[in-house]
């Protein structure tokens, strides 16, 4: 952790061994980091009046397209590691990724539960609206791996391209249950209700970052880092929803 | 079963105000410069537009009084446009047993009800061409066909034949006036070309600017014009004046020695042909003679047809002959003069 | 016109041509061809029938508030396609203003279904097939109309016999529009209809979720989209779209 | 009707509207709405100087390749955005096929900035001008540039000042269309320019972006876009839209 | 400096092949039926539609020629159009001073020029009006002017006088005429009222179905028309046949007696007024007389002309007492009889 405290930076001299941060940094993260890594950003650079983060948040797969294509990125933060790998098997990434955070599978139903959704099973239930994740996105590939390891010969009435196509479902009520992460149930507020289950754990969604080789500021992208990986950082997933690496 | 029709009317800046009955078999022609408000009476007439006021009534039915509209599809017309309007994605018997097909007639009847009416109009064996595939005069026929197939009770014609070259505007004017000579109901026609009302009316209506300036037999109008507009269409130089006893002094200036006795505003009418022209002022009989200049000349067959401006304006015919001797150029001076029994005398 | 074409042969020449056979044998791909032509088609026809009408309000009536019609024809237009689909189940979703009393009364939910996918076709496509119709209509000699009127034809008959066959080729080109629209679309129909391969998984969600694990795949997915689209839009042919104004 | 205006009802009586001024006041929604007018605005320019040139040639001229370049005009409306966006990569990208070019020349590169949304939306939005400009082209009467041509203007002088005066109410009309798509462009800028605040975040992308994690707010923001665009819209008037057919 | 021109072209089912030379200061007007290809003939000459073949050259320059084609904006001409297609966007001084601009003459002193033009048109004080707000008469002087100002070698007029209405068409037609008697090139005049032709053309060619069918001073054409389509228009009846001494033998049956020796091929020429029409078989001086059966009738002034059909088909005009006096109604059967003296013989 190489954060230092707000009052060490606002007093320490700017070619000082303290490290004070310049320069922009420019972060590409995952949609779902938003609230968490807009509010990290803001406590970089309130330690470091002379740097300026920006985020680029979008699509994992868009993320990776644009660094692919020569984006002037410094960091990037991943919702899953299949489009990690589309970085690093560019050769684009400094260093190996680090996963600084894990997200678990919930079933988010509408509140007061109107279907009476109880665990994984009901996903097999025929007559209720269902939505899972595609197979070509991560919740999707989770919530395969979660049903072939419970056994279950899921039933959904739609494939959903996003955690958040699903979850606007539940939360106008037009599907019954459906199957999301964790940080998803918490952000929707009281909005959807969420119903941990056992099976989630065999699928458990890594969230890796990295520095990217072409950094201008790698500085700072390492501070960056840190402070995500930071018990202040991982304090603020938790809160959202996330869960700390377990491994 | 008549038309009775008083139209009021504001379009744009002009206010239209006419009064018109037709009887029954009869023929009104409507004639009157560009914007005079022709077309748009004819359009009250057919339901198309609603007037600010007035009335219209066909017999004892009202089709328009205040409150009251009987739209254009609702009221038994037939109505001829100037470019005929064929339906170019219909036939030509297609469009004759429109207005048939849409009174509920079945199709097979009302075709063959159309093709009985192209047959009378003469275009039998075109019924299966495309309005794009007749000429001007075959595609007018068609039309006339189409809103005669209704056997309307009025029959209202847009400057039928001004689309038409010469030389078919002749053929169609006559099979006109055959198909008109038979119609039992009320037919308006309207025009600017006053051969068409002459040859096709049996009463003309004068508009001009949105009112009705004269009204008669097409006799009467061509031979006691009330305004300029009338005159120069049927070819009459017009004089208002104020008669005093044999001679009328004109309002715009100088007097005109006449036949009769004339009393009070009246106007004074001059043909162009009875009009001779001289270089120096003559010494003659006549005793109505004024210096003018000549304005322009324009030969007219065998004649040369000359404007006059002067105190008295005139337009003067002469043989060209005469007038290749006189050697007259535009911008000559001469003198112009009129018999007293030449010239018509009528009251304001 | 290379910032029209550029792009495309950029796909071209990029598009990993050996990927070509593999995807589309897939049953898949074919499914969800199928599914896109069909719905879009659909959306074409219920466009022509609600979108004609309207078009012929804002070009023909006198109505006061044509100009505020005419920028609600837009909406969908400006309104980010995935809040269209928002839109959609707020009203005839499960829970919706009338999908509610639809449930309610018959146990019939339209989301889910491949009539959600025509619907939110239609919802994305139908202005622009208003649009098109309403500058056809503009154009097309009104005096026809007055003719058909004095040989006793009421509106809706005029309407259906002389000026909808007037203005056919108009229709057309906005049909044309309306039908590469509803082909394209991805944001409402995956919101309202959801992805569901068979009923509601149409190309462009096909090529949308083929984008997140095979990208490569999703561009020869899309030129597949795109080589019928063309295929179809050169089968109609220069004069559907109008007389010519050529001056010669 | 119903259908465009019902869905549109929905959303207003279900929005949120106590999150209207704590959403209407962070900065970044004014940044975003000033960001996507300005870059609408300067694609419909783009548009109307690549574009009307463009359906000059649809209408005018006799080249044979006429209907494949009409066809060519509509693909990007049957593309699906965010592969209109890869195909800007393929082209204008670091790597692309110019990009490449620029970026070694000047040392330039066009993705990620203001210039991206603007050539992104200007791909997307440009077919809605060429296919209503052309459209008043052809409605127009030809005969006025013989006139022209008879007293002495070539071509290109004929166009300036007798075609484009004649058809600028249908000018017009198409860039409204081209502008309020411009407004509503998602997945290409997204794709292509990335979505950084103040420079390529547009309200689209912020819509998409408040959908993550405040659905409601999301609802609102499309809202406040949708009503920005309408007034726009209303307050070009019914006369912009070129003279009316109505038979009175 | 002069006009010669072969213009071959092909229009749709039409091939248009004429051959025609206008002098320096000569006025040819082209005339012929709706169709004939006169307005192709006039786009050719005007650079505006590219011809399959011929050769058009004014002066020493070659316009059009196989491989050579001038585009329109580099002839120096000047064309007036049937609607007169002033620009709606520019006002009236801005239309005129168009071709000025386009030839580079500055702003100020191309508006000074055209305004000078405007007054010799008698528009002067009109030049800010748009042209929606001029009448038709006034548009279409703007639309002289505007062809004028550019002092063009070679003035084309399509129909110029065809919009207007009866009496604008008179007045406008005058001054017109003394436009063209000032006019320095070439001018060439498209038209199918015989009127503008004899009023404004040193010479007349006759279009039909893409040929030249006739060609000659005015009034040589309203003398001895040589198609039925001439004929009707300057109102005579036509009839082919072949001399044999003093008489002529019809091609269509029958045969006339005529004053003057004719041999061969020849047309012979029927005055309507010439015509006299009885109830039964006349005996007296004319030697021609013929069975013919009413086929039409219309009034026509003080006269009605009567359309007759048989073996010798004519068109008589009786004075409307004369038509009464006989009570004819169409379909009915008459005697027509016309003065050897009286009928026009000349060669085919
Ligand atoms: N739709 C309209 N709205 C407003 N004013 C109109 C409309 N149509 C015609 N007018 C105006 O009404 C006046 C009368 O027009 P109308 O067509 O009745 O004249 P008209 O006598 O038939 O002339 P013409 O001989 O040229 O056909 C004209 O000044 C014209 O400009
Ligand atoms: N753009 C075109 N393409 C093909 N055929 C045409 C075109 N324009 C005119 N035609 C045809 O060419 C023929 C001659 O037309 P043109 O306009 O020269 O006749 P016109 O003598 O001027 O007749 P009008 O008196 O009606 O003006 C007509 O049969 C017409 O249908
Ligand atoms: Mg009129
Ligand atoms: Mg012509």
């Amino acid at each position: 952790g190489g954060s230092a405290s707000p009052d060490a930076a606002g007093t320490s001299s700017s070619s000082g061994s303290g490290g004070e941060l310049t320069g922009t940094l420019t972060v590409f993260a995952a949609a779902s980091l938003t609230d968490v890594f807009t509010g990290l950003g803001d406590q970089l650079m309130a330690e470091n009046p002379d740097l300026d983060i920006t985020f680029n948040f979008a699509g994992s797969s868009a993320l990776a397209t644009q660094i692919t294509q020569g984006a002037p990125a410094d960091v990037f933060a991943s919702a899953n590691q299949t489009q990690m790998g589309v970085v690093t098997g560019a050769g684009l990434a400094e260093g190996d990724p680090t996963v600084f955070t894990e997200n678990v599978l919930e079933i988010a139903v509408p509140p007061d539960n109107p279907a009476d959704v109880t665990g994984l099973s009901d996903f097999a239930d025929a007559d209720l609206t269902l939505a899972v994740c595609a197979p070509d996105v991560p919740c999707g590939a989770a919530a395969e791996q979660v049903f072939e390891a419970a056994g279950i010969t899921a039933q959904p009435d739609t494939l959903e391209e996003d955690v958040r196509a699903a979850l606007t479902k539940v939360e106008l009520g037009e599907v019954d249950a459906a199957l999301v992460y964790a940080s998803d149930v918490q952000a929707a507020g009281d909005q959807v209700e969420g119903i941990g289950f056992p099976e989630a754990e065999d699928a458990v969604n890594e969230y890796p970052i990295c520095t990217l080789a072409g950094s201008q500021n790698p500085g700072a992208a390492r501070a960056f880092l840190d402070l995500v990986e930071s018990e202040a950082g991982q304090r603020a997933l938790t809160d959202a929803g996330f869960r700390s690496p377990t491994s | 079963m008549s038309l009775r029709a008083h139209v009021v009317v504001r379009r744009g800046a002009l206010l239209v105000d006419v009064d018109l009955a037709v009887a029954d078999g009869e023929v009104l022609a409507v004639l009157g410069p560009n914007g005079a408000g022709k077309s748009t009476v004819l359009r009250v007439l057919a339901g198309l537009l609603v007037p600010d006021g007035g009335r219209v009534a066909v017999g004892d039915d009202v089709w328009d009084d205040g409150d009251r509209h009987l739209p254009a599809h609702r009221r038994p017309l037939g109505m001829v446009f100037q470019d005929h309007l064929l339906f170019p994605h219909l036939s030509t018997t297609d469009n004759v047993a429109f207005g048939l097909r849409t009174r509920g007639v079945r199709r097979a009847e009302a075709r063959s009800t159309a093709e009985g009416w192209l047959r009378r109009v003469g275009l039998e064996g075109f019924g299966d061409r495309r309005p794009t595939q007749l000429s001007g005069g075959q595609a007018q026929r068609a039309a006339l066909a189409r809103a005669l197939v209704g056997e309307p009770r009025l029959l209202l014609l847009d400057e039928p034949l001004s689309a038409l070259d010469a030389r078919t505007r002749l053929t169609v004017r006559a099979e006109l006036r055959r198909h008109l000579a038979e119609f039992a109901g009320c037919a308006v026609l309207v025009s600017h070309d006053p051969v068409d009302a002459m040859a096709l009316a049996d009463r003309v209506l004068v508009v001009e600017d949105g009112r009705v300036v004269q009204e008669g037999t097409p006799a009467e109008v061509a031979r006691m014009p009330r305004t300029d507009y009338v005159a120069r269409l049927v070819g009459l130089s017009l004089l208002p004046g104020v008669g005093r006893g044999r001679s009328v002094e004109l309002d715009g200036g100088g007097a005109v020695a006449v036949a009769e006795e004339a009393q009070g505003p009246v106007f004074v009418a001059v043909r162009p042909g009875t009009v001779s022209l001289y270089l120096s002022r003559p010494d003659g009989s006549p005793r109505n003679v004024w210096p003018a200049t000549l304005v322009a000349a324009t030969p007219h067959g065998s004649t040369v047809r000359c404007d006059l401006d002067g105190e008295v304006p005139l337009t003067a015919d002469v043989t060209a002959t005469a007038f290749a001797e006189l050697g007259l150029q535009p911008g000559a001076r001469v003198w112009a003069s009129v018999k007293a029994s030449e010239v018509a005398v009528y009251p304001r | 016109m290379a910032f029209l074409v550029l792009p495309l042969l950029g796909l071209l020449v990029r598009a990993p041509w050996s990927e070509l056979w593999p995807q589309l044998t897939q049953p898949q791909v074919g499914q969800a061809l199928r599914l896109s032509l069909v719905s879009a088609t659909l959306a074409t026809l219920v466009s022509l029938v609600l979108g004609v009408p309207i078009a012929w309000v804002l070009a023909r009536s006198t109505l006061r508030g044509r100009s505020v019609l005419r920028a609600l024809v837009t909406v969908p237009l400006v309104l980010p396609p995935v809040v269209g689909g928002v839109a959609l189940f707020l009203v005839l979703g499960r829970q919706g203003i009338l999908g509610r009393w639809l449930y309610e009364t018959f146990d019939y939910t339209i989301p889910f279904t491949t009539t959600a996918v025509v619907i939110a076709e239609t919802f994305v496509a139908m202005p622009f097939l208003v649009i098109s119709v309403e500058g056809a209509l503009r154009a097309a000699d009104a005096r026809f109309e007055d003719a058909a009127a004095t040989l006793g034809a009421d509106r809706w008959t005029t309407f259906r016999r002389v000026t909808l066959p007037l203005v056919a080729p108009g229709v057309a080109a906005g049909a044309v529009l309306c039908w590469a629209r509803a082909l394209g679309e991805f944001g409402a129909t995956i919101t309202f209809a959801g992805n569901f391969p068979g009923t509601t998984q149409t190309m462009p969600l096909a090529v949308y979720l083929a984008l997140q694990s095979n990208p490569e795949g999703a561009i020869v997915l899309s030129l597949v989209l795109l080589a019928v689209s063309l295929a179809t839009l050169l089968l109609l042919r220069d004069r559907w779209l109008g007389r010519s104004g050529v001056p010669t």
